[in-house]
């Protein structure tokens, strides 16, 4: 059953070294807050598993809290590289950073087959791609065809980490707008934490409505604004100016350090 | 009206592609515009999917991100990322997308993971996205990408995304759904697979462009058709709607 | 691109004899005029799919319309039996009927796998039982972890039909309450015809509202009550009198067979 | 009030069961009206999942079907039934699952598909619905049946849903996840696995049933634990409000 607790105390109680963390959220909904508050906590050697890393996980790797990646894509929406990303796999700078690449299908479907409690996934894809030989994926014949198929193992985060619009007083959580994975991470995962824009008595059901029932999930913490830059639809809009101006600001990396320390660091919890 | 960039000629000549279809797969970028510029002038019904699970958006601007909230608010239905990749892209709902990358080679195969070593990069790329997928299922794939040697290359560091392979037969082989690229379309002009081998020949170019300029763009020896088309300039409704959704 | 269409026309043109032919509707929404129009057109030889057989292929079985089945729940919910599916499997009356029998978890992921066109899914179940010797399901083993788990075959019919509250001009489609296997089945059909309660000019977001583009669809049919005696939430409400009373109507096959002339075959529409 | 019947007592029973539980998988009938009934008296929070995809619904009523309208309009969220089966009952998240039967063997395992001959049955019945997964996966599974020789068989005549198999050590050898049956209620008294064997023991009976009498009404040699508990009597509460909830 979900407890609501200041942000704080839940990513204290949720979030521990060494964890498999995913934060998610398909361009909407990305719980910024909620990263955030764990670098400020000091939280290491993490393995920061998300689709798309975005800006929120440039952060993270920039400053060095991430021993490992499992992704799908590393870019600036738009705007193009990510460049905290690219430094430390590049240079190793702050630190090197193992990788586990997938495809977006790939992702998608180990999160699925996570939510459900199976090993793994079937799936068409990544046949004739260097990505085989880098990636942990299997092949798989069909009992009633023969057809060969590719096989994805699930994904099983220690800890997921999603944004959302409204929570009620019981944890149950609604968002809406585009729904990305966040329901498969919270099933898919040990321990789930959701930050919202804000809590109501009760939720109104909404068009697009995506209800996670508070029984399911660990703490709710009120966060609002928690997802800016990206956005809450409905809420917040997407700040696409920060999505540009963040290609100058961690191009090099003491813009990048003088920037998480004032804006990250010291609390104020401003992107 | 001032004369289009060869950009802008890109941008027009994918918008005209999409005349007559049904529906499109598209990323952000010069993609998003050319559809975007499709339903204003080509083809009004077009349904933009995008893959953060929008289906038949109708943005007025040219959206940042995949996943802008215009997409979400315009779109008939908005799905989760599973359903997107496993009930729309996986059977081939999708008739056509557009991809683009940082190195494509003579067989529209295409690489956005790394420049270099995979596990000591020069360059590392964003990755694989939905692309593999995408280009292995919907129903033709248009590859975007600016004309240049360092772009077309005779061989590429990574595969990520398989165009035709190593040539004629190999979707086949690999039990692809689509037909795989059927144009990449550049700053300079069009090549289309030919028909027998799957290998790129240049088919079209664009007003102003030569061939010779084509064949210093591409990093291997660019077959040519015969006679190349020249891409039909333009016209007034298509550079003037162009222009107006940038300036939106 | 789905065409508005009359009924008698949407059936003609896409159900014919011998078709493998699923109605789905999972309680709800079920596409009970859809099917009297098939009875009135006398169609033979089909295969009927669908997760909960009830009312609606009690009736088509007891006309002797189908040469197979393939379920997961034949009984009148909350009632008891369905006469007419006993008598046929019994008695063989008014014809023999072949069965494929499966599991409600079973059948939702043969259509999921049918919808994702892929030639089968991965799930846990039907271990152990006597199932497993009476049906088409298979074994694999998880290439990552060796556990062995169970494999159910796609369904693509060749029909999917289904009851919705409305549909735009353009055909696109919205319904909202329990949504069952309705945009599955429809995904993995060959062909698709979806019965509204309306036609509407624009379709308004609703909360729970299902969404299926016209374009994947081949016809649609305004049939105003179309799902009666089942419902369609915040149009008509079940009726579950006609339920208990279908137990009286369906025992005897004289009875059966008035109440269906005069319901049915005599062209009221009517259940 | 007028003293409970055999069939309150059950019903009363069946709710109790549910005291301290966060949620509970139910089918129609009398598992629904037990369901329904604790969150009356016994656990107001009790959160009802149906197969039909309504997760956390509060209904006033009965329902007749586990599709109902009710069901829908008032459930925390609803969902499509492939992810009812594939997120919520595969992975064990429902606590208690309450599931009926025509036959039930001395290993609480299962027939709902046909007495008799499955080509040739002599009844058929509805079929398995959702029963073998959701006996395999749930955290329990709680058997409500009426007592009576055609019911409690010593040999079913198919296996529709797995309860112990053929004793101890079975659900673990088919990786099941969830405990199994943990009680059989009926209009009689509860049978309860013996926690060496599984084998079902009479464990309690209701008010002014012998132990004969639940013996007689077994097919086969039921085991009786030495000292049979006797149902407590439904309390005022209880049967005022079962008896209320069925008037509505």
């Amino acid at each position: 059953m979900a407890e609501l607790l200041p942000l704080p105390e839940a990513v204290a109680a949720l979030i521990h070294d060494g964890d498999a963390v995913a934060l998610e959220g398909f361009t909407h909904l990305i719980p910024f807050a909620a990263g955030h508050e764990l670098l400020r906590q000091g939280r290491r050697e993490l393995e920061l598993i998300r689709m798309t890393p975005d800006l929120l996980y440039d952060q993270l790797i920039g400053m060095g809290c991430a021993r490992r990646l499992v992704f799908s894509y590393g870019g600036n929406p738009g705007v193009g590289s990510l460049h905290r990303f690219r430094d430390a796999i590049e240079h190793g700078w702050p630190r090197a950073l193992e990788l586990e690449e997938h495809s977006h299908a790939g992702m998608a479907n180990r999160y699925a087959a996570g939510a459900a409690d199976l090993p793994f996934a079937v799936m068409r894809g990544y046949a004739g791609t260097d990505l085989v030989a880098h990636t942990t994926v299997g092949t798989i014949a069909c009992p009633f065809t023969g057809e060969q198929l590719t096989a994805v193992p699930a994904l099983r985060p220690d800890v997921a980490v999603i944004h959302a619009q409204e929570a009620d007083r019981d944890g149950n959580v609604q968002l809406w707008g585009i729904p990305g994975v966040q329901k498969e991470a919270v099933l898919a995962a040990r321990r789930s934490l959701v930050t919202v824009e804000r809590v109501v008595d009760a939720l109104a059901p909404r068009p697009g409505g995506v209800v996670i029932p508070g029984w399911v999930i660990d703490a709710v913490a009120e966060a609002p604004g928690g997802s800016r830059p990206s956005y809450s639809l409905g809420v917040t809009a997407r700040d696409n100016d920060f999505y540009r101006a963040w290609d100058a600001i961690s191009r090099d990396r003491d813009a990048f350090a003088a920037w998480m320390d004032e804006h990250v660091l010291a609390g104020t919890g401003a992107p | 009206m001032s004369a289009a960039t060869n950009g802008e000629v890109q941008t027009v000549v994918a918008a005209r592609r999409l005349t007559g279809v049904r529906s499109v797969f598209i990323g952000v970028g010069r993609p998003s515009t050319a559809a975007i510029l499709a339903r204003m002038v080509h083809n009004p019904g077009l349904v933009l999917v995008y893959e953060s699970g929008t289906i038949g958006a109708k943005p007025f601007h040219v959206p940042l991100s995949i996943g802008d909230g215009e997409l979400a608010e315009t779109a008939d239905s908005v799905v989760s990322v599973p359903e997107m990749f496993n009930y729309w892209i996986g059977p081939g709902r999708i008739d056509v997308a557009f991809l683009g990358a940082a190195q494509v080679d003579r067989f529209a195969n295409l690489n956005s993971t790394v420049i270099g070593d995979y596990d000591r990069p020069r360059t590392r790329l964003p990755g694989a996205g939905g692309a593999p997928e995408i280009a292995a299922s919907c129903g033709e794939v248009v590859v975007v990408a600016p004309h240049a040697p360092r772009t077309f290359v005779e061989r590429l560091d990574f595969l990520t995304t398989v165009g035709h392979g190593d040539g004629a037969g190999a979707r086949e082989r690999l039990g692809f759904r689509g037909a795989g690229p059927t144009a990449v379309i550049t700053d300079l002009g069009v090549l289309e697979p030919d028909p027998a081998t799957k290998e790129l020949t240049l088919t079209q170019i664009h007003e102003g462009v030569e061939v010779d300029q084509v064949r210093e763009a591409t990093g291997w020896a660019l077959a040519v058709a015969p006679a190349p088309a020249t891409t039909p300039a333009p016209t007034d409704q298509e550079l003037g709607a162009l222009r107006e959704l940038s300036s939106r």
